[in-house]
């Protein structure tokens, strides 16, 4: 486990250690200069500290020699930084040919990604440990870009080009990872987590049950969209309706003071009797889709605000109850 | 610092190769030389353009430091184009050769 | 205490602030006096240094929680495009160049005035009709793409004003390049006698190269930036992927600019700490020509490196190692800078006046800005830090550390040559370390953020970074009080300071040759130099080591 | 500063003056071609890009029209260099006279330009909602060559088989949206260009105006060196532009 206050991330690909092994290097050089200019300083600042009001420093004179030496020597540690750096960079660039492929496309402000299987996911990626995957991204809106800390990886996602990053996951776990250039307002939402399975999980995951649930919530995806829910439940808390991210699952605090927990019969409750259980500091206007639905469809969409657990609950917005005191 | 002063008759020698300059470029422009053709406007444009610099602007017989300006700027748009070329001309070409999946389409 | 030799008890009778060339306002508004300029200069510059630091302030106090404390995700955007905005093109990049460099340049080569001195104050009217524009964009719904303007985000998807603060920056760049070309021709053609170039003071030297960079890098940016705005108003596509264009193409014109851009903001300050350090070891600085030649190689290597800032963007990578090699080269110069003027102090006479704390801060601040840029540089690092907060704290380190420590650095030398008058010795000293404690403790926490994986410009980020971004806000708050004390001991001062003399420190320059403040012409009658640069020893005018009493003292009011 | 007669009082000789006049405006010309320079890189990579399309909207644009602007620069920077001579040799009679043609040939430049940019919107070619690259040939006017139609239709076609093989709709949608990028630098390139035209024809009218009261003569001729350098840039940068711009791919036409 790592401390309370980390000073790196997680190593969990192939790339981590080099990484982290340059890093040091760097800093080690970077370290001994910044000490040795601040120890010349500190003694010269005290030991030449001006004597007589009148006194005058004793000129020294020009030393092409010294200034040649000063030149040359970090050139010389600059350049093994560079070469360093580069090999690691051509590693980088450098696809292996027998490459796991999985989609990702970015738009504002959320990751759609594809496994080699048609199976989907939103702001989840799931990857065996092991593999060499690589990840084809591509945007539909303005630049985003993918970034896994703990991977040591990261690659803009420009519309009209496909970029293309790879990695080796190393160790399974859970890890964040973010949209790092920025791509306007929710930004900062654009955040999710990449699964490193160990490889028989990872197949049983993409052949298993939860396979359904990632075609059943690209379904509630694209429902949640034709059926208006998103004209009003914005994900950035400014609709009418709260904000659906990260409700599933934790305590709403309703109208009359009373708090319920946010499982599958209180969405289904919800989507059918809009009015029976309304969100505090919200009106009653969402109207009722009783019979507009079918059961398929509803257990889609539970399953896309299921998905939406993951997601950061904006700061206004929301139906969550504030926490209480005991916990 | 004595003026150098060109006379009408160089002037007039100048209007004469540069409107040459024009109806030859007009005339290449217009017959096929393959990937030359780009080439040789570009080259027909940059001798005006020299002329022009060297006798109307008196370049050739201003002090050497409007001559180091003028250097300098050349220098300077060629850093600008040819750095840019660095990324455009070497650009991968595997990527494009990607066949996306349909999920790359909007539906 | 030590030294209180007599100082003169008034200010000279004759000066240029009380020079009346008509009346009140309107000798200041239409003023083509260099020194006046450069006060018009100061006072905007200060305004648009206190706009910044009101965003900055926010940013920080937002970010005490992950979940952001203050204000929304619309509003915690603008504050940082804002912040950069006002910081980078209204506060640094004019801050040393128009008020320093307009006010020194003339003096230190001995010339009455620029050469261009209308030219000169159509350029601070220039500045403030391209501030008006932004001002404008700030007032009337914001700006929220990031300093950067990436497209197709500015040009398509920004619901704010992004086309007025285009216009205002567009036309803000012009004023740039009239202060550089003005300068450049003055350093060129009004020298005074004897002031050959190898004479030159490293200040100037140091603005020659920023001219440079001024002159052939601001025209690039307002192509740019002016493509980026016809084609949001008009639906073009010049960077629009959707219409054909290219969005990487703008960031190659845009760092084209923004990274020389840098220089801009850094190498005058170099050139203060330049001045400062010889000043207060009293000893010629060591090795002039080199730093005086690094100057103008971190201008022009200082083009070669734009790309580094697309390391991720998946541009090719025979370009992305060619420009991660060039940018290496150019931490050479910048490097032989720091020896150098570490070199100077052996075996000097320190003295611990203000200016001297500031400049020592400078170097520190400015060691680590310059070394952690050597990370940003490396390929295979860069993939994981870039665009992380190890960035931010990278470049806040160079043009906060540096470039505002340097720019207050200046301010507490010629401040004395400015107004005329001291300033209250203990409580400077005590605000440059307060800076420089406030400075390390927001923005060192950065640098570990940064390498943990928080990317910039979130307004809600993962609990676990939470320890490391209430250090750095705890630390702007102290970084607020180091701005605010300088601020209000020299307002005090231009009224009930002491009178300082023409050379209170004593220093070499020609611009301590002249009253202070200096005549509307500046001399009396052109001066003639026949001393090299930094000499105390042949300068019995100064009246050191000769047995003879000092002109004026360093300080006296403690 | 006080001014003495010619020379302003930061300046100790008219030498001097003269000198740090002339550095500056070459200096102000350093900015200008990399102010040109970033809308020439844009084309040079969108050209890299679309070929094509940039050759198809480059034969839409009028060669003969193009040419005369050419010659007619040429010959207004050629009186501009005449009145640099007239002004240092103290020709006070010819020197208005160059300067007037000089302007007169830019306003004839200007006239051109004008009757270039109604064509283009008369053809739909302006970038926009409007812009079709297949509006002439669909809605051919009366005056129009039935053979340079012809030859506008066959091109067209040609280029949208390279853009986007057998699929000609999305191939039209593609073709014109880049062709529209090509119309979206020619106007901005000669827009920019024309627009230093005006600044440039404004700095003639006030050095007429001096000339007029005889103020420039060998000893004192800076405004009218200065006003010729800028001048004789515009003439540079039309020079590049006519290449770049009309004569792409005049010989598959």
């Amino acid at each position: 486990m790592q401390s309370q206050l980390p000073i790196y991330p997680e190593q969990a690909s192939n790339f981590a250690p080099h990484v982290d092994a340059l890093m040091l290097f760097i800093t080690g050089v970077c370290f001994l200069f910044a000490l040795g200019i601040t120890i010349a300083i500190i003694i010269f600042f005290f030991k030449y500290h001006r004597k007589t009001p009148n006194a005058v420093g004793i000129p020294t004179h020009e030393d092409s020699r010294l200034e040649a030496v000063w030149m040359i020597v970090p050139l010389i540690l600059a350049m093994a930084m560079f070469g360093w750096g580069a090999v690691i960079y051509v590693d980088y660039r450098h696809t292996p040919k027998d490459t796991l492929d999985i989609y990702v496309i970015a738009k504002q402000w959320m990751w759609k990604a594809q496994q080699p299987n048609g199976l989907k996911e939103f702001n989840e990626l799931h990857v065996p440990m092991g593999r060499n995957v690589r990840l084809v991204l591509a945007s539909e809106d303005v630049i985003h870009d993918f970034f896994v800390p703990a991977f040591r990886v990261k690659m803009d996602v420009v519309p009209g080009h496909y970029n293309t990053m790879w990695f080796r996951p190393t160790k399974a776990g859970r890890y964040h990872f973010f949209c790092s250039q920025y791509c306007g307002t929710n930004h900062a939402l654009m955040a999710g987590w990449v699964t490193v399975m160990e490889p028989s999980d990872y197949a049983a995951w993409l052949s298993g049950s939860s396979g359904g649930e990632g075609n059943s919530i690209a379904a509630g995806e694209k429902l949640f969209a034709e059926k208006a829910c998103i004209t009003c439940h914005l994900a950035n808390g400014t609709g009418r309706g709260p904000s659906l991210n990260g409700v599933y699952g934790a305590q709403v605090l309703l109208a009359d003071g009373s708090t319920v927990t946010a499982d599958e019969a209180y969405v289904r409750e919800s989507i059918l009797q809009p009015n029976a259980k309304i969100v505090a500091r919200y009106a009653p206007s969402m109207p009722t889709f009783q019979g507009q639905l079918t059961e398929e469809q509803i257990i889609a969409l539970t399953a896309y605000i299921k998905s939406l657990q993951s997601q950061p609950v904006p700061a206004k917005g929301f139906g969550i109850a504030p926490p209480t005191g005991n916990k | 610092m004595s003026e150098h002063i060109v006379s009408p008759k160089l002037y007039v020698v100048i209007l004469f190769a540069l409107m040459l300059g024009t109806f030859l470029t007009v005339a290449a422009a217009v017959r096929d030389f393959g990937p030359w053709n780009i080439v040789i406007a570009l080259a027909i444009a940059t001798g005006k353009a020299t002329l022009v610099i060297l006798y109307f602007m008196h370049a050739r017989y201003s002090p050497k430091r409007t001559q180091l300006v003028i250097v300098c700027s050349i220098f300077w748009l060629a850093i600008l184009l040819a750095l840019t070329a660095t990324d455009y001309m070497t650009r991968s070409q595997r990527e494009s050769q990607i066949a996306p999946p349909s999920i790359f389409y909007r539906a | 205490m030590s030294n209180t030799p007599p100082t003169p008890d008034e200010l000279p009778h004759k000066h240029y602030l009380n020079a009346t060339y008509g009346s009140g306002i309107r000798s200041w508004l239409l003023t083509t006096d260099h020194k006046r300029i450069a006060l018009l200069y100061l006072a905007s510059v200060t305004v648009f240094f206190f706009i910044g630091g009101v965003f900055a302030t926010m940013i920080r106090i937002h970010l005490l929680t992950p979940r952001g404390a203050l204000v929304t995700p619309e509003t915690y955007n603008k504050l940082f495009t804002m912040h950069g905005v006002a910081m980078i093109f209204f506060f640094l990049i004019p801050s040393i160049p128009a008020v320093f460099g307009n006010f020194l340049i003339p003096l230190m080569i001995g010339a009455k005035d620029l050469a261009f001195p209308k030219i000169n104050l159509l350029s601070w009217y220039i500045y403030l009709i391209g501030g008006c524009f932004v001002l404008y964009s700030f007032g009337t719904g914001g700006l929220d793409t990031g300093w950067t303007f990436y497209t197709p985000l500015s040009s398509v998807y920004s619901n704010s004003a992004v086309t007025p603060a285009v216009i205002g920056i567009f036309i803000n760049g012009f004023s740039s390049i009239l202060t550089g070309l003005n300068f450049i021709v003055t350093i060129h053609t009004m020298r005074a006698p004897g002031m050959t170039w190898f004479r030159l003071p490293l200040f100037v030297w140091a603005h020659y190269a920023t001219s440079l960079v001024m002159i052939l890098g601001t025209p690039v940016v307002a192509i740019t930036l002016l493509l980026a705005g016809l084609e949001r108003m008009f639906h073009l596509g010049f960077f629009n992927p959707a219409l054909g264009g290219d969005p990487i193409l703008f960031q190659h014109l845009f760092w084209f600019y923004s990274h020389p851009a840098v220089y801009i903001m850094i190498l005058p300050s170099m050139g203060v700490v330049s001045e400062i350090i010889p000043t207060f070891a009293r000893k010629p600085i060591f090795g002039y020509s080199f730093i005086a030649g690094s100057s103008i190689a971190i201008a022009v290597i200082g083009f070669l490196v734009w790309a580094h800032h697309m390391f991720v963007t998946g541009e090719s990578a025979y370009a992305a190692l060619t420009f991660s090699f060039l940018s290496y080269l150019v931490a050479i110069p910048s490097a032989v800078k720091v020896f150098n003027w570490t070199s100077t102090l052996y075996k000097g006479s320190i003295s611990w006046d203000p200016p001297m704390i500031y400049a020592l801060g400078f170097i520190g601040l400015f060691v680590i800005g310059g070394l952690t840029g050597l990370f940003l540089a490396c390929l295979g690092l860069d993939i994981h830090i870039h665009d992380t907060y190890f960035v931010v704290a990278h470049f806040h380190y160079i043009m906060v550390g540096g470039a505002v420590m340097g720019y207050v650095g200046g301010l507490h030398f010629w401040w004395p040559k400015i107004t005329g008058r001291l300033y209250p010795r203990s409580l400077s000293r005590f605000a440059a370390i307060i800076l420089f404690i406030g400075f390390n403790l927001t923005f060192f926490p950065q640098f570990i953020l940064g390498y943990l994986g928080m990317p910039r410009r979130y307004h809600t980020y993962p609990p676990e970074f939470q320890v490391l971004n209430v250090l750095s806000t705890a630390g702007a708050s102290i970084l607020a009080l180091g701005y605010l004390l300088p601020m209000s001991y020299l307002i005090w001062s231009m009224r009930y300071g002491k009178v300082a003399g023409p050379n209170p420190w004593p220093a070499t320059g020609l611009e301590w040759k002249t009253d202070s403040p200096p005549l509307t012409e500046n001399f009396e009658v052109t001066p003639e130099v026949t001393w090299e640069p930094y000499d105390f020893k042949s300068r019995p005018d100064l009246g050191l080591e000769t047995g003879a009493p000092l002109p004026a003292p360093a300080h006296g009011d403690d | 500063m006080h001014r003495t007669g010619e020379l302003y009082g930061q300046f100790e000789t008219l030498e001097q003056q003269k000198e740090s006049a002339t550095l500056g405006m070459w200096i102000f010309l350093v900015t200008e071609i990399l102010f040109f320079g970033g809308i020439f890189l844009t084309y040079a990579v969108n050209r890299h890009l679309y070929f094509t399309a940039f050759g198809v909207g480059g034969n839409m644009l009028d060669l003969r029209l193009g040419t005369i602007n050419t010659v007619v620069l040429i010959a207004s920077s050629f009186t501009m260099a005449m009145s640099v001579w007239s002004a240092q040799t103290s020709q006070k009679k010819w020197l208005p006279i160059f300067l007037v043609l000089t302007l007169v040939l830019g306003f004839v430049f200007l006239g051109i330009k004008y009757v270039e940019y109604k064509q283009k919107f008369d053809h739909h070619l302006i970038p926009g909602h409007a812009f079709d690259l297949t509006y002439r040939m669909n809605h051919p006017a009366p005056g129009d060559d039935p053979k340079e139609l012809a030859s506008e239709r066959k091109e067209i076609e040609e280029a949208l088989a390279t853009e986007d093989p057998g699929n000609p709709q999305g191939g039209l949608v593609a073709l014109n949206s880049h062709a529209q990028l090509y119309f979206s630098l020619y106007f901005g390139m000669t827009g920019l260009h024309a627009l230093h035209m005006v600044v440039g024809a404004g700095l003639l009218i006030w050095v007429i105006k001096g000339s007029l009261k005889g103020r420039f003569s060998a000893s004192y001729n800076t405004p009218i060196e200065v006003v010729g350098l800028y001048w004789h840039f515009i003439d540079i940068v039309w020079i590049y532009l006519f290449a770049l711009l009309y004569l792409i791919n005049r010989h598959l036409g």
